[in-house]
């Protein structure tokens, strides 16, 4: 029964690549790929990958959307010129030696879901057996994000500060850019009833990205999930409110500060155990016992973690939307 | 049979494929960033579909008791991370298209070309 | 524990920590000081472990204390230590020379987003070298590839936009890419550390996916070091660049992709998988004869010094690739000494590009006529680094091209081929390197040329002219005191080839 | 009793199926937008109030109850909403409403 929904969603997955890629209108396709975003979520969640398809819901569906139509808004919707004939034969032939070569690899594959494939040999049951022993979390994959492979983690929230500098740098300060043209409508002021949901509505969503954010040892969550959880309860605000109000909420600045010393909360961590006698990120040290200095260090890095992702996407969200001023 | 047994391999064949002639043949840039998530997405997928174990379940301890088979964490936290990475690529490359519309009033590749030869 | 133990750590920490901090510097000094400090900490970092592995040991720390091949392990060797010293060196020299440049070409309240995303960069570059974990690369890479985008980006001219987005789509393409071939070695192996890898290949290396796997990997790093014919996306970003930020990531970005191609290939596919060390020369051979060849003819045909400059790098890619393609210690050797000899002779070039268009404020031919009679020091330089890009004896230039031809002369009738492909290259590359120095020096000066000069702060000036005659004289100083890089690349050649990590 | 359970839930369930299939159908076959309109938000009010109690009916635990209630209520307050702006944003731009548009043509 299940194989059959899965074989239902991942057709569905096809099309909706297909419809995606062959519209015409970028409006239709930037919708198309929210509605991807959920579907593929949804895959996620069948194949066990519970916190995967809370951050692809949130980040696919929820703030890629927003960027997306945010671009949108400065530029025409309508895709026009259609590429030259021997472009398209040339791609269609790269593709086809890539497809190939994915076709070759198919067989001798282990089959799917074979619990005797390598894969599931070697290491990944010593994280199952060792994250309880080690930290005493349920949550196995915030076990082996936050400590085993702590270090990777530590890349990836410094690739997401260096998207929102990078972004910051490229499309200029928001407020900057914002002084430079005539503000003609702040939000959607005339609007009653979104208003009115919206504001009551936006306390308990960052109630839940609080509670995704702390709860993320024992269910699926973490700081990743609840940084895009809680940025998208304050870009509905701006939305409904308009921009200022929002930036007087969190001015630049203290996005700026939130940034940084997000990041530099989690390298701090780091640093802190490296001065108290372990190695870098070996929470072991922050306490008196293995597990509580791993209970602790996963926690502060998940805060660093969920600081600098919703400051990050502020600024992303704040950067297009001076420049199109909604 | 072989080939049923891989359908979720083929699935991220396919997405693949259309998310890469995506990139290289649509001449909108919009598009190009949209395929470029997609074929993100595909590798997304090809790495959840090799940690699931069958019978399995999400790995976190407890949280049913029918079982105590857990799927593959690790590939899971690897793509926690590449999706973060896809989605900063897609932002700043959305940037980068804005100003380009500034820069030249169009986001079509050849319209930018030819402006650029004129000059 | 002792802080010598941490050095590993140290070497991506300091730099990766210093990128926030640049941030919140509300002057432009402020954070360009912080740059400064920040990549003269990892250049001293570096020539610290440069010490601790030139006698063949490695050095190597387990990331939050977890063992390899359950955490993420950090390994500096010979090959590494080499990489680690030529990109914080890149970053250094660009930095103390680019202070006047980058105030001409940045803006004043964008210049702290811009240094940190600069550091960003450097510590994404050195991130990759020193880990041994196959995912964690690809992390770095992403930081290193998002920071460059950004810098580049910063570019004052608007082609630069359309540069950028060449080069974020196609390093997408090459990091997933990348991504796949690691998915599918896992699926076969279990395993991410490198070593590990290695390990448990043996045991499946005979399966299709592992094949694949290798196209893969080889692909996407080959697209982002920009080997013929996928370096597309490199002449214009590194033409329309700031050219502080050529001065950097054309001294070591591309070379950090081909590091972890040869890396991975060598210490982990070939001694694993039956006859590919054939397939990896028959396919790079041609592609880098081709590159090298092609390059040079594009140099010499341009009108502009950076995009000579960026079409040379092509070329001399090509020169890497070649030497790693002739899979013998000796090739490799001269593969990696390349390396460091093309950094520092493409460093110095995107330096004079940079000192030059500060007073002619751009780098087109029609501009630079004459410079030699105006600014004598400037036009020495490019002497001197134009006989090493060309390989003049008494060079460091030489040196590499020295060791790449008595690598060839070993192949036997192929050798031929390859000699005489780089004397030929080596022609063009005197060609476009003599078409420079005529108009530096033999060329009359344009009518009001340099009318919109900025004005340039003698303490910047005094660094730039510092810096660029270090440059030049290290050229000079390997080509005839090789002695400690080519140690150290001979290492890294009997380590490759022997397959152990 | 597990046997009445099952059958409250699944014929729930299957109402809110029903009502599901007849919005997106309404949906496809409406001649204007806002009728359209209509019946797409067929599948986001009546459809899950079916369907969750339906769910809820069959969980196993209370908390799950709890939660599947939390999120009926959150979809009960948003879907309404964001069909609200939605249909003014349309009336905004200029789009009436076909048997408006109808009437003042006969007139």
């Amino acid at each position: 029964m299940i194989e059959l929904f899965n074989v239902f969603l991942m057709s569905m997955l096809i099309i909706t690549a297909l419809a995606m890629v062959s519209s015409r209108h970028l409006f239709v396709t930037v919708m198309l790929s929210g509605f991807f975003s959920l579907l593929i979520a949804a895959i996620f969640l069948l194949l066990d990958a519970a916190d995967v398809a809370l951050t692809e819901a949130a980040v696919g569906a929820g703030i890629s959307t927003v960027l997306f139509l945010g671009a949108l808004a400065l530029m025409d919707v309508e895709e026009t010129v259609r590429g030259e004939k021997w472009i398209r034969i040339f791609s269609l032939f790269v593709v086809a030696v890539t497809t190939l070569a994915l076709v070759y690899a198919a067989f001798e594959q282990p089959a799917f879901g074979d619990p005797n494939a390598p894969i599931h040999q070697h290491v990944a049951p010593w994280y199952i057996q060792h994250v309880p022993i080690h930290m005493d979390i349920p949550n196995i994959v915030t076990g082996i994000l936050g400590s085993y492979r702590g270090y990777d983690t530590l890349g990836e929230v410094f690739v997401v500060f260096t998207a929102g500098i990078g972004v910051l740098s490229i499309l200029g300060d928001p407020v900057k850019n914002r002084r430079q043209r005539v503000v003609k409508k702040a939000g959607l002021r005339h609007y009653l009833i979104p208003r009115l949901v919206g504001r009551t509505l936006i306390p308990f969503i960052v109630l839940f990205g609080l509670y995704v954010q702390f709860h993320g040892e024992y269910s699926p969550g973490g700081g990743f999930q609840a940084g895009a959880i809680i940025a998208a309860a304050i870009i509905l605000f701006a939305i409904l409110e308009g921009e200022d109000q929002a930036l007087k909420i969190i001015p630049m600045r203290g996005l700026y500060f939130l940034m940084a010393s997000g990041a530099l909360l989690y390298a701090g961590v780091g640093v802190a155990t490296m001065l108290m006698g372990g190695r870098f990120l070996e929470y072991g040290v922050l306490a008196d016992t293995m597990v509580a200095g791993q209970q602790w260090g996963i926690l502060l890095i998940e805060a660093g973690v969920g600081m600098t992702v919703t400051g990050v996407l502020l600024t992303i969200f704040h950067a297009f939307a001076a420049r199109s001023n909604l | 049979m072989v080939w049923l047994d891989l359908y979720h391999y083929w699935v991220f064949a396919i997405l693949l494929m259309i998310g890469y002639f995506s990139v290289i043949a649509k001449r909108n840039l919009v598009k190009k960033l949209i395929g470029l998530s997609l074929f993100q997405s595909a590798v997304f997928l090809l790495y959840i579909t090799m940690g699931k174990v069958d019978g399995g379940t999400a790995p976190i301890i407890g949280m049913t008791d029918k079982t105590d088979i857990f799927s593959n964490p690790l590939p899971q936290v690897l793509i926690l991370t590449a999706i973060v990475v896809g989605i900063s690529t897609t932002a700043l490359g959305l940037s980068i298209v804005v100003r380009i519309k500034e820069a030249y009033g169009s986001i079509e590749e050849d319209v930018i070309h030819q402006k650029d030869q004129v000059e | 524990m002792n802080m010598i133990d941490h050095l590993p750590a140290l070497q991506v920490i300091v730099p990766l920590i210093s990128a926030p901090f640049c941030i919140l510097m509300r002057n432009h000094m402020l954070a360009w000081a912080v740059a400064v400090v920040a990549s003269g900490a990892a250049f001293s970092l570096a020539i610290l472990s440069m010490g601790f592995v030139s006698d063949g040991a490695t050095l190597t720390y387990a990331m939050g204390g977890w063992e390899a091949p359950y955490g993420i392990a950090l390994e500096i060797d010979a090959f590494s230590a080499l990489l680690t010293v030529i990109i914080s060196g890149a970053s250094l020299l660009a930095l103390l020379a680019g202070a006047a440049s980058a105030r001409q070409q940045l803006v004043d309240e964008k210049q702290p987003l811009f240094f940190s995303a600069w550091l960003l960069a450097l510590a994404g570059l050195l991130g990759i070298t020193i880990t041994a974990d196959a995912f964690n690369i690809f992390v770095f890479m992403e930081i290193s590839s998002l920071a460059s985008y950004v810098i580049i980006a910063a570019g004052p001219h608007r082609k630069a936009l359309g540069a950028v987005f060449k080069y974020l789509v196609m390093g997408t393409i090459g990091a997933t890419f990348y991504l796949i071939g690691v998915g599918l070695i896992y699926m076969m192996t279990g395993t991410l550390n490198l070593e590990d890898i290695a390990l448990r290949l043996n045991d499946v290396s005979d399966q299709r996916p592992i094949f694949v796997a290798a196209g893969f990997i080889t692909i996407g790093l080959a697209l982002k070091a920009a080997v013929f014919p996928l370096h597309v996306w490199m002449p214009n970003a590194y033409n329309y660049a700031p050219h502080i930020v050529s001065a950097f990531i054309a001294a070591c970005a591309t070379k950090v992709s081909l590091y972890v191609m040869m890396r991975f290939d060598f210490m982990v596919f070939q001694p694993n998988l039956v006859g590919h060390e054939f397939q990896f020369s028959y396919f790079f051979m041609p592609l880098a004869l081709i590159a090298i060849l092609s390059g040079a003819v594009v140099a010499a045909l341009s009108r502009d010094l950076k995009r000579l400059l960026a079409w040379s790098s092509v070329s001399q890619i090509g020169y890497i690739v070649l030497g790693a393609s002739l899979t013998t210690e000796a090739g490799l050797t001269s593969a990696i000494a390349h390396m460091f000899n093309h950094a520092l002779a493409k460093g110095g070039g995107f330096l004079i590009a940079m000192g030059a268009a500060l007073y002619y404020t751009t780098t087109r031919f029609s501009n630079l006529a004459g410079l030699g009679k105006e600014h004598p020091w400037i036009a020495a330089a490019f002497v001197v680094i134009g006989c090493s890009l060309i390989g003049v004896p008494g060079t460091a230039g030489f040196i590499s091209k020295w060791l790449l031809v008595s690598a060839a002369l070993e192949q036997g009738a192929l050798g031929v081929l390859i000699i005489s492909v780089v004397v030929l290259s080596s022609l063009l590359a005197v060609v476009y390197v003599w078409k420079v120095v005529e108009l530096f020096y033999f060329a009359p000066r344009p009518e009001g040329g340099s009318s919109d000069v900025m004005q340039v702060r003698k303490p910047e000036m005094l660094l730039y002219m510092l810096v660029l005659g270090l440059v030049a004289g290290a050229n000079i100083w390997f080509g005839i005191m090789p002695g400690e890089p080519l140690a150290l690349a001979g290492q890294a050649a009997q380590a490759l080839l022997g397959g152990s990590l | 009793m597990v046997m009445l359970i099952d059958i409250l839930a699944t014929g729930l369930m299957a109402i809110g199926a029903f009502f599901v299939f007849v919005g997106g159908l309404g949906a496809l076959r409406m001649p204007d937008f806002y009728t359209r309109m209509h019946a797409a938000s067929l599948t986001d009010s009546a459809g899950p109030i079916f369907i969750l109690s339906g769910l809820m009916v069959q969980s196993e635990s209370y908390l799950v109850a709890v939660k599947l209630f939390a999120v009926l209520v959150f979809l009960l307050i948003t879907a309404p909403t964001a069909s609200n702006a939605l249909a003014s944003a349309s009336l905004l731009a200029g789009n009436k409403p076909g048997l408006a548009v109808k009437r003042s043509s006969a007139e």
